[in-house]
């Protein structure tokens, strides 16, 4: 080997360096991080890592109250699921309450109070005490002058210990100003049932064990009321039993969810329901072999009706009639039920009066497969106590522009959003000179308030719950926090008891926090003794009722087949009366509630966001619904962007050809265009209730919001519609197969290769 | 030679393709598309269950839904007499699985217990079970997906969380049927009937879905598979699904 | 008889080495611009793909393979060109080839090497392809030995493995004559590169006998590769992708393809090399032929994909058959009709295939109607498989067009470097082709003119 | 004619020297970087620094204290669990309080704050080993582990890799243990 000069000597050093660093670096980039081990520095009892906890409570994202189990791991709830002892959910949950996990890790919640120092100004952090002393300090003020009625309290539908809590905290106060407020809420149905039958809550619909369903406009696997429930009541009527398969009828002028569920869909023009209703109690009482006593009344009063006169009216072929006529007085148990889009027309009162006497003529009342009426609610006067109407909204807001109120407290409800601009709500709010809100994310209505006192969500709190409508017999749950507090907020009803206390109102007030006051409330409950969780200790009770997470009483409820005298003589529906001319505004909007947003408190979760709407699969945004001749004569295709204009306003989506709706009627899904409520919905979308025009139902003052004339103005521009669906025919593929009738249980498995293992030799 | 003997016994093993003589639990779903109402209920309980990425609007436009069960509809006929049907779409764990045959690195394959197995940590992205799978089934991570804090905190830790390039599709909830193995052997028994339920078959709130061990005459699933409605979705393409359907019952309401 | 004018030996022996060592600006240049673009339009979109997962390209949830898999098929149906030709050339002993053949497996070798860059472009985590490869490891893992891009990776690999071989081998002796007639770092390189190589009877035996052999086996390799790139979509069940004639239908689609890239490598070989004298109107001529013939088979065995599909009468076949001559990709299907089964019509005339820059056209027009048909076999079959309601259009993105572009680049750039090292024209095999010229003295150089022993 | 090979290797030397001191850095880098800080990559010999010179010798060596009185979750959980800081206080408030390293310890007791440990054996996230079933299974934990009772700093024995799980089940003729979702997750 010859020797190395210095120039060589150099290179081989420089290469070896080079060739040293590059090994070095390869091995770092191969390295991974340092993971660390944090112990508790004291164990919890409850649980224990790597074994996950369930703890019951009530789900609280709609107002059916279904119970439900949340599986917790490391103090983190991972899932929620149904609570199958509790008589609503029975073990089963929709998506929205399978959501509800995100409504507590939602990024866009409040952290904390916050307080606008100067009017206009920046929302600035504050601590609780500031916050609830501010807050305490003006209304001890208001309170101290007589002036308490200025308070006014607007929540979103509760119903247990909080709701009393609130009554308690405005008497005190000496406000009458307190109103639950649900865009959603079956505002008509309660007036119906209450002139039909004199009752203050509402019958039990006993979908599962009916044999034949005549559905008016309420959509009752979607939203109506309580879907979870009636999903099971579908499902069990479906082929529960032995050879009995219960059979669904849709009228509703665009098909629901339920109405693809349903064996029929039989379109109706719009607030045509009633009439149509009319038309087969017509057909009963006189050709149907109807004798009763009060027969003739039922005679008189039905003249009008004959199928033939109400087929011109309805859209409706008068055999079409006679035949559901039929076949719902000949199928026995049978059930009528009507809501949704049918009661919220001029004539809903009186359109749903009429469907649920059709229950009332085939004697499905406090019966199996009927109507069944519920007891009152073991606590709280029910849901419909101090609910607001459109009308009582107008109120407040004029109210608030007279400067008759000084301060407004909302709990977790977005008027802002879910009244028509007609209303000019926001303009009143901003009237207000202290608005004081409790919800969870900063949605349209918080934007506005002056001081955000941030409630904790359903999941971190205590509560009750007493499901209304009932199941027959009157039940409840009691809620419980599952994780502990994520921010710094707290529970509303803590909120209200550590604002009394402020107030001094400790004598009315003697609870430190709601749990106490729960257990106040249960003593009563345990003391009536009639329940399902036998305890003679009252401690044992308690424990029991939040261990199973549900309380019920045995006893159910019997009430004579008879409606309230001077009802039938009553009883019959006007032709619906629509805003707007039908030469300037052709087509009737049909707003429905979206599947997945609900009335848009859905809209700030991103799961709901991208759970393509069952009947379009559309994900993330607004559309039209047209049907196709419609779409046709106007030359649009999907995706075509539109104005709609409406006598009140005008939103601009794109057009969904939808097979399913009639010509005259075009509908939209409620939930989004929201401008402030979070990164998920903030300006996506648009909103119809915007141009809804201010019509009311004259009985309640209920909104009328189907009631709406538009008309479309294309504005040439085209936008792709996300969805996840690609082209919804078969094409011959047989993918959904069907056969005419329910075959005998006797005949041979359908199957032509029960999946058994291939084996390869 | 253990080497030698090693690869020649794997090499027997290989000539006979991954199926089993018979299956220690053979789980299988049935799907009543009677009860189905299409509430969608059963594609956000996955969604929960199985650490499902939020894709977010632009990815979905992309048309990268990641949803493993996905529910399908199909209009039927025209204005004013049209219908439409559901019918949810998961994997279907067949029996004679396409994508097995052709996964390179054997990342999905088949398990005693009848399952179709995907691995996702062995996966390495060739997307050619997705091609294969007939029924659409298979989800591929396109990129790596992101959860605002602190959703994350939400995450199920019994699930990995898939980086980009991995497939992913339905397990029938893998976790869940491991946990249910494990109390049957502490209790040293079998795995019963209803101790084990996919998020979807415990929250369809019309009670359409039904999961079981047909190896079990007594299960519930094996009942409602002897049903005369059930069928197979595409039995022509002959891949012995273990989702067994059973067909919607079409009569005039009367 | 090659060419127009009477070449000797020494003729030979300076065009090709001047054609290694007589490097112009001209050449440069090209490297330089075909390097960045591969630079730009290949390695730097990949990297942003690594970084950001496979969803750079427009691929979505029906149709999860795209261009980069027909890239794939593309360039692996372009390697058909060289190496199988020319063996079955050899073995045919048709003069023809011999001033043809070693630039046409070269493109053999670079596409299957571009073909391999696709396959670590197109998989998802392409840090783990090694477990492809059956190798033993404390996992205790092998390959899916069922799979059919298993056997892809072993046909590959074999097949490079082959052609490398056969291409190396075939140039041992002009290495030998290159090294005697270079100084500097290449006289070196062919010292290396020559294995020693002195042209002895023996030696000259040898290599025909290992020659004949490696064509011999690589022409069944050649076909196999390609049945078995085919299998990779027939052996699903797809409907369009699971039809028996897709075998056959791939190798005369690479055999097809992969000639008209010689054409038009040949021209340019011709017209920058200076090998006028070497590749004439005889060889296009000859390759016209060859084109005109094979675009008649693949037309014929596209007509019967046509009919399976037609007959079939199950609705799944019917609407794919439906929406590849009229659905949303329509356009490219006529487009790849034309370009592919009418434009080559053209061959007919003795004219046309002797002339230059027609043929040139054409050839490219060719692979271009080649590339659309694998870009369509993917394309239209995935998006419109069983289920209607996950049907959805697929369109490339921009980082795959670049890619694409990219790859074309690099083998451009590869076949730039090949021919500054390789002899591009085989001199002894040329030679045997000339007339014996009266042994000279000396040469210039002092050293004794190399010459053919036979 | 000149076809030896020697003149060209003459010439080729300096840059085959060049590469090959290249490579031998390569290797030296790799292997300078493996030994000297031995990170939670693969590979055995992995003893990080804990915020506490806790001596699994003196606990369970010495004293003989059972691996479960302390990894409490072991046989029921899926992970074996780290003591909570009360249980080391619970002994050492009375047992040699006054030492330094124990100081420590009851100073993170009284701060009611956790100890940052330091994870040693750390599997990946996609593997699922519960502990429950390897000690139901009389699976000794020195298996896994090493000796940990002769370790004053405990290090990683074990590569924690997939041959050593096979290995094992393989032996042990564990049921469905060479499935691969009997691991993976």
């Amino acid at each position: 080997m010859s020797s190395i000069d210095r120039r060589d000597f150099l290179k081989l050093v420089g290469a070896g360096g080079v060739g040293t660093g590059a090994g070095f670096v390869l091995r770092e980039s191969i390295n991974h991080p340092v993971e660390q081990l944090i112990p508790y520095p004291v164990p919890p009892e409850e649980f224990s890592p790597g074994i996950a906890t369930y703890y019951n409570s009530v789900c609280s994202m709609c107002s059916a109250g279904c119970g439900i189990t949340v599986r917790t791991r490391e103090g983190r709830a991972k899932k929620i699921e149904g609570n199958p002892a509790h008589p609503v959910s029975q073990g089963r949950l929709c998506a929205h309450g399978q959501a509800g996990l995100q409504v507590l890790y939602n990024p866009d919640r409040l952290t904390g109070p916050m307080s606008r120092s100067v009017e206009g100004g920046e929302l600035l952090p504050v601590t609780w005490e500031e916050g609830i002393s501010q807050l305490a300090g003006r209304l001890g003020d208001l309170r101290a002058n007589g002036q308490g009625n200025s308070v006014c309290f607007l929540s979103e539908g509760v119903r247990g210990h909080l709701a009393g809590l609130f009554e308690l905290f405005m008497d005190q106060l000496g406000s009458n100003r307190l109103l639950h407020y649900d865009f959603a809420h079956p505002q008509t149905l309660y007036a119906a049932i209450n002139r039909l039958f004199g009752e203050a809550n509402l019958p039990y619909y006993d979908l599962q064990n009916t044999r034949f369903l005549l559905s008016f406009g309420a959509d009752y696997l979607g939203n109506w009321i309580s879907p979870v429930h009636h999903g099971l009541g579908f499902g069990r009527s479906r082929d529960g039993r032995d050879g009995v398969r219960g059979r669904f009828v849709q009228i509703e002028p665009r098909m629901s969810l339920s109405g693809a569920a349903a064996d029929e869909w039989v379109p109706a023009n719009p607030g045509t329901e009633g009439i149509l209703a009319l038309g087969l109690a017509h057909h009963i009482v006189n050709e149907g072999g109807y004798e009763r006593g009060d027969r003739d009344a039922w005679v008189a009063s039905l003249e009008a009706y004959s199928p033939a006169a109400v087929a011109e009216q309805t859209g409706v072929s008068a055999d079409t009639i006679i035949r559901l006529a039929e076949t719902f007085a000949g199928t026995q148990p049978s059930l009528a039920i009507g809501g949704g889009a049918a009661g919220q027309h001029s004539n809903g009162v009186d359109t749903l009066v009429a469907v649920n006497a059709l229950n009332y003529l085939v004697g499905n009342l406090g019966r199996e497969g009927g109507l069944v009426f519920n007891p009152p609610p073991a606590v709280g006067s029910g849901a419909n106590g101090a609910q607001a109407t459109y009308t009582s909204m107008l109120e407040i807001a004029e109210d608030a522009r007279q400067g008759d109120i000084q301060v407004l407290i909302l709990n977790q409800t977005n008027p802002a959003f879910t009244l028509p601009a007609a209303a000019e709500f926001r303009q009143a709010i901003a009237e207000v000179p202290l608005v004081v809100s409790l919800s969870s994310f900063m949605d349209e209505t918080t934007a506005m308030a002056d001081l955000i006192l941030p409630s904790h969500t359903y999941l971190e709190a205590w509560g009750d719950d007493f499901p209304e409508p009932g199941v027959g017999f009157s039940a409840g749950a009691v809620s419980q926090p599952v994780v502990s507090p994520l921010y710094n907020t707290r529970a509303t009803g803590d909120i209200i008891i550590g604002l009394a206390q402020a107030l001094g109102l400790t004598d009315a007030f003697p609870w430190s926090n709601m749990e106490e006051r729960l257990q106040e409330g249960w003593r009563e409950i345990h003391a009536r003794g009639v329940t399902a969780a036998e305890a003679d200790d009252f401690e044992d009770f308690w424990t029991g009722v939040v261990k199973a997470g549900v309380w019920g009483e045995t006893s159910r409820r019997v009430r004579p087949l008879a409606v309230e005298s001077g009802v039938i003589e009553s009883i019959g529906v006007e032709s619906p009366e629509f805003s707007g001319s039908s030469a300037e505004y052709p087509f009737i909007l049909h707003p429905y509630l979206s599947n997945t947003l609900d009335d848009g408190r859905g809209a700030n979760l991103p799961w709901m966001q991208e759970l393509p709407d069952p009947m379009t699969s559309v994900v993330y945004g607004s559309w039209v619904e047209l049907n196709p001749t419609t779409a046709g004569e106007l030359g649009l295709v999907e995706g075509d962007l539109v104005e709609v204009e409406s006598p009140e306003g005008t939103v601009v989506a794109p057009v969904f050809v939808y097979p399913a709706i009639m010509p005259n009627v075009i509908a939209m899904p409620i939930g989004q265009g929201h401008t402030n409520y979070g990164r998920y919905a903030s300006d996506r979308g648009v909103n119809p209730i915007e141009i809804l025009s201010p019509q009311v139902e004259p009985e309640t003052g209920d909104l009328a919001w189907a009631a709406t004339r538009v008309r479309l103005v294309p504005t040439g521009q085209r936008v792709e519609i996300v969805k996840t669906g690609g082209v919804s025919r078969e094409l011959g593929r047989e993918i959904i197969q069907t056969v005419d009738a329910e075959p005998s249980a006797g005949e041979s498995a359908g199957l032509s290769s029960i999946p058994v293992t291939v084996v390869h030799s | 030679m253990s080497f030698i003997d090693n690869f020649l016994a794997r090499w027997q093993e290989y000539r006979e393709p991954g199926y089993y003589k018979e299956f220690d639990y053979a789980w299988t779903m049935t799907i009543d598309l009677d009860r189905c109402t299409g509430c969608e209920a059963c594609v956000t309980a996955c969604q929960a269950e199985n650490n499902i990425p939020i894709v977010g609007e632009r990815g979905l436009a992309q048309g990268r839904e990641m949803q493993w069960m996905r529910i399908e509809r199909y209009w039927e006929g025209e204005y004013p007499d049209i219908k439409l049907g559901f019918i949810p779409m998961l994997c279907q764990h067949c029996d004679a699985a396409p994508c097995e045959t052709v996964c390179p690195v054997s990342a999905t394959y088949h398990n005693q217990d009848g399952l179709n197995a995907q691995v996702y940590n062995r996966c390495i992205g060739t997307r050619s079970c997705a091609v294969y799978c007939p029924y659409e089934v298979r989800y591929f991570n396109y990129n790596n997906h992101h959860w605002d804090a602190p959703l994350d905190e939400q995450l199920n830790p019994d699930v990995s969380v898939r980086e980009k390039g991995v497939m992913e599709k339905c397990t029938f909830c893998i976790q869940r049927i491991r946990q249910a193995k494990d109390t049957a052997k502490d209790e040293e028994r079998r795995v019963g009937d209803g101790d084990v339920q996919p998020a979807c078959v415990q929250t369809c709130p019309a009670e359409a879905l039904v999961f079981g061990d047909r190896n079990d005459p007594q299960s519930q699933v094996s009942q409602s598979m002897n049903d005369p409605r059930a069928y197979h979705v595409l039995e022509e393409v002959n891949t012995a699904p273990s989702v067994v359907y059973l067909k919607k019952v079409e009569t005039d309401a009367g | 008889m090659q060419g127009e004018r009477e070449i000797s030996y020494a003729d030979v022996n300076r065009d090709v080495v001047r054609s290694l060592v007589e490097t112009g600006s001209k050449y440069y240049i090209t490297l330089g611009i075909s390097a960045t673009v591969t630079l730009l339009c290949f390695f730097f979109p990949w990297f942003y793909q690594l970084h950001y997962g496979i969803g750079a390209a427009g691929m979505n949830q029906p149709t999860v393979w795209g261009t980069y898999l027909a890239s794939f098929i593309f360039w692996i149906g372009l390697s058909h060109s060289g190496t199988l030709l020319s063996c079955v050339l050899h073995l045919t002993n048709s003069e023809w080839r011999k001033a043809m053949y070693r630039s046409a497996e070269a493109m053999t070798l670079f596409s299957l090497l571009v073909a391999a860059t696709m396959v670590m472009v197109h998989v998802g985590r392409p840090w783990f392809v090694h477990w492809a490869v059956p190798y033993p490891n404390q996992m205790e893992m092998w390959p899916n030995f069922r799979s059919p891009l298993m056997f892809d990776v072993m046909a590959i690999t074999t097949y490079l493995t082959g052609s490398s071989i056969f291409i190396y081998m075939g140039s041992i002796p002009d290495f030998a004559a290159v090294r005697d007639r270079t100084t500097g770092w290449r006289h070196h390189m062919y010292v290396l590169l020559s294995l020693g190589w002195r042209g002895t009877d023996t030696e000259w035996h040898r290599l025909g006998w290992a020659y004949t052999f490696l064509a011999v086996l690589i022409i069944p390799l050649a076909v196999s590769v390609h049945s078995i790139v085919s299998w990779d979509f027939a052996l699903s069940v797809v409907p369009a992708l699971h039809q028996t004639i897709f075998a056959p239908y791939f190798v005369v689609g690479a055999i097809y393809s992969g000639t008209a890239g010689i054409v038009t490598v040949m021209y340019f070989l011709r017209k920058y090399m200076n090998f006028e004298h070497y590749i004439t109107k005889l060889h296009f001529d000859n390759l016209g032929k060859l084109l005109l013939v094979l675009s008649l088979i693949w037309t014929y065995i596209n007509a019967v994909e046509l009919f399976t599909g037609w007959y079939s009468e199950t609705s799944f076949e019917i609407e794919a058959l439906r929406y590849k001559l009229f659905g949303f990709y329509a356009p490219l299907y006529w487009e790849m009709i034309l370009f592919c089964a009418v434009a080559p019509l053209l061959l007919i005339s003795k004219r046309f295939r002797t002339s230059f820059v027609p043929m040139l056209i054409l050839s490219i027009a060719i692979n271009i109607g080649m590339y659309t048909e694998r870009f369509l076999i993917v394309a239209t079959s995935l998006s419109r498989q069983y289920l209607p309601d996950s049907w959805r259009v697929y369109v490339p993105s921009f980082v795959e067009i670049s890619i694409l572009v990219g790859s074309l680049a690099m083998f451009i750039t590869l076949f730039l470097i090949f021919v500054k090292i390789f002899p591009s024209v085989s001199i002894y095999e040329v030679k045997e082709t000339l007339p014996e010229p009266e042994p000279k003295p000396q040469t210039k150089a002092g050293v004794p003119e190399w010459q053919p022993t036979r | 004619m000149n076809v030896s090979l020697v003149p060209t290797l003459k010439a080729l030397k300096p840059a085959a020297l060049v590469v090959g001191a290249a490579f031998v850095g390569l290797v030296f880098g790799y292997w300078a970087n493996a030994t000297l800080f031995p990170g939670p990559a693969q590979g055995t010999a992995y003893a990080p620094e804990q915020p506490i010179n806790f001596s699994h010798k003196i606990h369970a060596g010495d004293y003989e204290i059972n691996c479960q009185y302390c990894h409490t979750q072991a046989r029921r959980s899926a992970s074996a669990g780290v003591p909570s800081v009360s249980k080391c206080a619970g002994c050492h408030q009375l047992v040699v309080p006054e030492r330094p390293q124990i100081r420590m310890v009851l100073d993170y007791w009284e701060n009611g704050e956790p100890i940052p440990w330091v994870k040693v054996h750390d599997l990946p996230d996609f593997v699922h080993f519960p502990h429950k079933r390897h000690v139901a299974a009389g699976v000794e934990c020195q298996t896994c582990h090493g000796p940990v009772e002769t370790m004053d700093v405990v290090s990683r024995q074990a590569p924690d890799q997939m041959g050593l799980c096979l290995t094992c089940h393989k032996e042990h003729q564990v049921e469905f243990g060479t499935d691969c979702l009997t691991c993976h997750k």
